[in-house]
């Protein structure tokens, strides 16, 4: 069930440039998928309408969003201070399969703040005994400090755009890229999840990803934030933000 | 309710004024997780159309100061599917839900009404004359008097119970409109429909929406939207639903005030999905704290 | 300026696109502290009538979502006050000032111009056909195109050099107006004028407005004025002169790319008075930033 | 000359149910003269237009303001914390009369948050050796509470609604007002003004008002904030915001 909370800022730090990790606090918050969303109305009207944020981590009592500071909704979000109260609803939409057979191997590619969401699904991978990796395209070395968290749980492969850290390019051209997995889940720019749906394709390998179309509602209701699919028009705020790619016209 | 809360559009009694403007409340069941939506006046679901359309490309939504734009144009599976699949899932909900039918060609329009009248809990619905966002009919048929007038008297032919016509405010003159449309046979007018707008992405240096133009809605359009409830109400005997920008138990007063004998909750669906179920308490705490006991008795005063 | 800032309407050559609007920038004076009024391409003085007018009566204004309601009425000191008193006081500046001359019958409007006609140095009137605020006359000549183009023929005859019409965006078809005005003679048309609208104080269940009903203007427009600036510079060949709700460097490229020649600044110089003299600068900067180095190619891109 | 500043607050207190007291710090402020006003603009766009405040103090480095807040902008406004910048347009209008002759006798008349204006005035007067005093129409006793900082300079006549201090009724009821004076000035609700203007005329005693008129730019631009006089519709905002009684219409 979906749910309109009033919650608390207990943490909000920029952990890379242009990221930051927020923390907010409450009671009784609904039970949360991993690469659901959230909507956080924008603190002062800064924006009239919410803002989707992909949920990084999520608890009965607490929220951890990792958000960037692009658009006048988020700057004004990611300018709470602690104790600030923001207004959220959730959970939004249908997020990654998490039911594989023990053992089963998937990639978790993430690009830019897109790794987000894939931290939730990690953990609930890895908990069900799933051989999970990750494969992460980042700007350069700061992002790459914020995967910590994520190195700690699973193999992880970096690469960055400068050559800063990890390996130097696109994360199509890294090697870990080329193994065989049985299901890649992935976040992040299109056009690398565009490249990414094509080689998995080719190779037989199934594929998800989470898109972030511009919304509304977020309840699929206002029908603004539409993809074209093999099944028409789907809603990415109630049918996704996680499609399976083969649906995808893209 | 402590207040006398009910509202009477002609035949029509609604509980109270409040209702949920079409497209912007999908089929109501969207909307069960943050409010009863018995506790609407009425709730007008997505125009239905005599197909299923797709809609328009993406992108189709903008924001803009205190509003937004969209171009949805329409996506909805045809009134068929409604009748089959969507309507029996209201149960004791049915006479909460008033249907928007829109077309492109009058016989559409007359087609989906029929294929609608046998529905029999279904109390009303709103004709859709004024979409900006469909390249034929739509907003075409709500500029002129003529076409309002033939679109509204042909399905008014078709359609045996309560029919409210939605008016576009993309006209030099709203209630020249509005009379035609109750000469033609209208049982209500609501009003008004979205401002056709238009932004650009000035560093992609393109449209921000697929179709160029589209409907602007929110907080910014209500003073126009109170200026055509006042205008209308004052010009037409049948009664003026009014919406537009409609956010708070405040804003709804304000219609009623201009002459609305009920209110659409549109936009603000989308910022607070709790409001539209929580404003009719909250005009009935306004109107005990300002011993008004029959909220009928504001309307049109101004 | 590194940008090739300059831009043409018609014989009007401008330094730069940026002018501030009629009604919302006084005499120029009342800036003075606030900018160089040297840096704006033009600046339009207040609506300025055959005979002084004291106005509509108090209050006048209410703010709204992201705009406000005026109901002004044109209050000025009349035309030969101007041409005695204020006209004198430009100096060096005379080339930056266009009046906006305003009326309710055609014969006022052509002897205002008449009047102006000595004054050399004055390069440009504006013919207010659209205000919504005055009872006689204003937005009644703005809303046919008959009563348009009959206004502008009159005034066309009466007045030697530019004439720039500004249109009323309360009507059906912007297009159709401007048209009828391009016909008629017209060197340029300004839109988008306010948008007609009312706000209502519900505790002392009255209208904020003396009028009832006043102009509505700020951010809450632009998508409409952009709109409409779109459909004119598609359809005439006469310059296009862009207004409504912009608020900074981002807005005015918005309006060039929908086809303004120019622009003005209205509301915004209530809420920041130096915006206007700042904005030219800030579009040079934009266009250096993004490689354009004559502003005017983005004319009509979209 | 009008300037428009970035001001720092450097002090926000509440000194009265109601009333903030607030405390902007900056550079090279404009000079001042009593009765003059600013407009201040709203926090975070929660007004477009700027909000109309008397100045209750200024220096070149400092602006004190007391405010009110009863709409969305002047609540944003003190909401302001210590170190925020709030954009100041200043300064604006016409203030009070401060030249008389030595050993004239002046009644300053306040009513409500209308006191905060009269306290530059004040001090200007009895830097001038004027024989000023001081009536006030306030609320209640905790709203006499700021009017210590006026009781150090001058006689103080308190009148209160509810009689908890001082005298019990309307200032033009207060024996104080029965005096002779040479200027009476006032700011507060028109209804009170309006009645010491009347008494005032009928004793041929000249009198000033401060009005406070809706308005939008502040500037004598926009024709908003008018108000009928024997010389015809008047800016508030630049013709005023005082004005002698005996041009106005009211």
């Amino acid at each position: 069930m979906k749910k309109q909370l009033l919650l608390t800022v207990s943490s909000n730090r920029v952990v890379a440039p242009g990221w930051h990790h927020m923390v907010l606090e409450g009671t009784d918050l609904p039970p949360v998928t991993p690469g659901q969303f959230v909507e956080v109305a924008a603190p002062h009207g800064a924006t009239l309408l919410n803002r989707p944020i992909s949920i990084f981590d999520a608890t009965a009592t607490t929220l951890e969003l990792v958000i960037a500071p692009v658009g006048d909704g988020t700057k004004a979000i990611c300018d709470a201070k602690v104790g600030d109260s923001l207004r959220v609803i959730m959970p939004l939409g249908k997020g990654f399969t998490t039911e594989f057979p023990v053992g089963s191997k998937v990639l978790l590619v993430g690009g830019g703040v897109g790794i987000a969401p894939l931290y939730m699904q990690l953990c609930t991978l890895i908990d069900a005994g799933v051989k999970a990796e990750v494969l992460f395209g980042l700007r350069s070395r700061p992002d790459a400090e914020f995967c910590k968290q994520y190195e700690a749980l699973a193999p992880i492969h970096i690469c960055t755009d400068d050559g800063s850290f990890g390996h130097h390019g696109l994360v199509t051209s890294h090697p870990a890229f080329g193994q065989h997995y049985d299901m890649i889940q992935m976040c992040g720019p299109k056009p690398m999840m565009r490249a990414v749906a094509a080689s998995a394709a080719e190779r037989g390998i199934p594929a998800e990803a989470s898109l972030e179309n511009m919304m509304a509602c977020g309840l699929g209701a206002c029908l603004c934030c539409v993809e074209p699919t093999e099944k028409g028009n789907l809603c990415v705020c109630k049918d996704g933000p996680v499609f399976n790619t083969s649906l995808l016209t893209w | 309710m402590v207040t006398d809360m009910s509202t009477q559009l002609g035949d029509l009694v609604l509980s109270n004024p409040v209702m949920t403007a079409s497209g912007t409340f999908g089929y109501g069941f969207e909307y069960e997780d943050f409010m009863a939506l018995d506790n609407l006046g009425a709730f007008i679901v997505k125009g239905t159309t005599l197909e299923p359309r797709q809609g328009n490309d993406y992108p189709r939504m903008a924001q803009t100061p205190a509003g937004m734009l969209n171009a949805v144009g329409l996506q909805n599976p045809g009134v068929e599917h409604f009748i089959e699949h969507t309507w029996p899932r209201y149960g004791a909900l049915e006479s909460k839900v008033i249907v928007n039918v829109s077309g492109a060609k009058i016989e559409d329009y007359v087609r989906v009404a029929e294929l609608l009248a046998p529905l029999e809990g279904l109390r009303a619905i709103e004709l859709n004359i004024s979409c900006p966002n469909v390249k034929q009919g739509g907003m075409a048929f709500g500029t002129t008097c003529d076409g309002a007038a033939s679109v509204t008297r042909a399905v008014r032919d078709a359609w045996p119970r309560h029919l409210m016509v939605k008016l576009s405010p993309n006209v030099t003159s709203i209630t020249d409109i509005a009379l035609a449309v109750e000469g033609a046979g209208a049982d209500s007018v609501s009003l008004i429909n979205t401002l056709m707008g238009m932004a650009i992405d000035i560093e992609r240096r393109r449209p921000m929406l697929s179709t160029v133009t589209g409907g602007m809605s929110g907080p910014a359009v209500k003073p126009v939207a109170v200026r055509m409830v006042w205008q209308v109400a004052k010009a037409v005997k049948i009664p003026v639903v009014g919406l537009g920008g409609i956010a708070s138990a405040a804003d709804a007063i304000e219609f009623i005030m201009a002459g609305a004998s009920a209110v659409q909750i549109g936009t603000y669906n989308f910022v607070d999905p709790s409001a539209a179920g929580r404003i009719p308490a909250e005009i009935d705490s306004w109107c005990q704290a300002h011993g008004v006991s029959r909220l009928m008795e504001l309307k049109g005063i101004i």
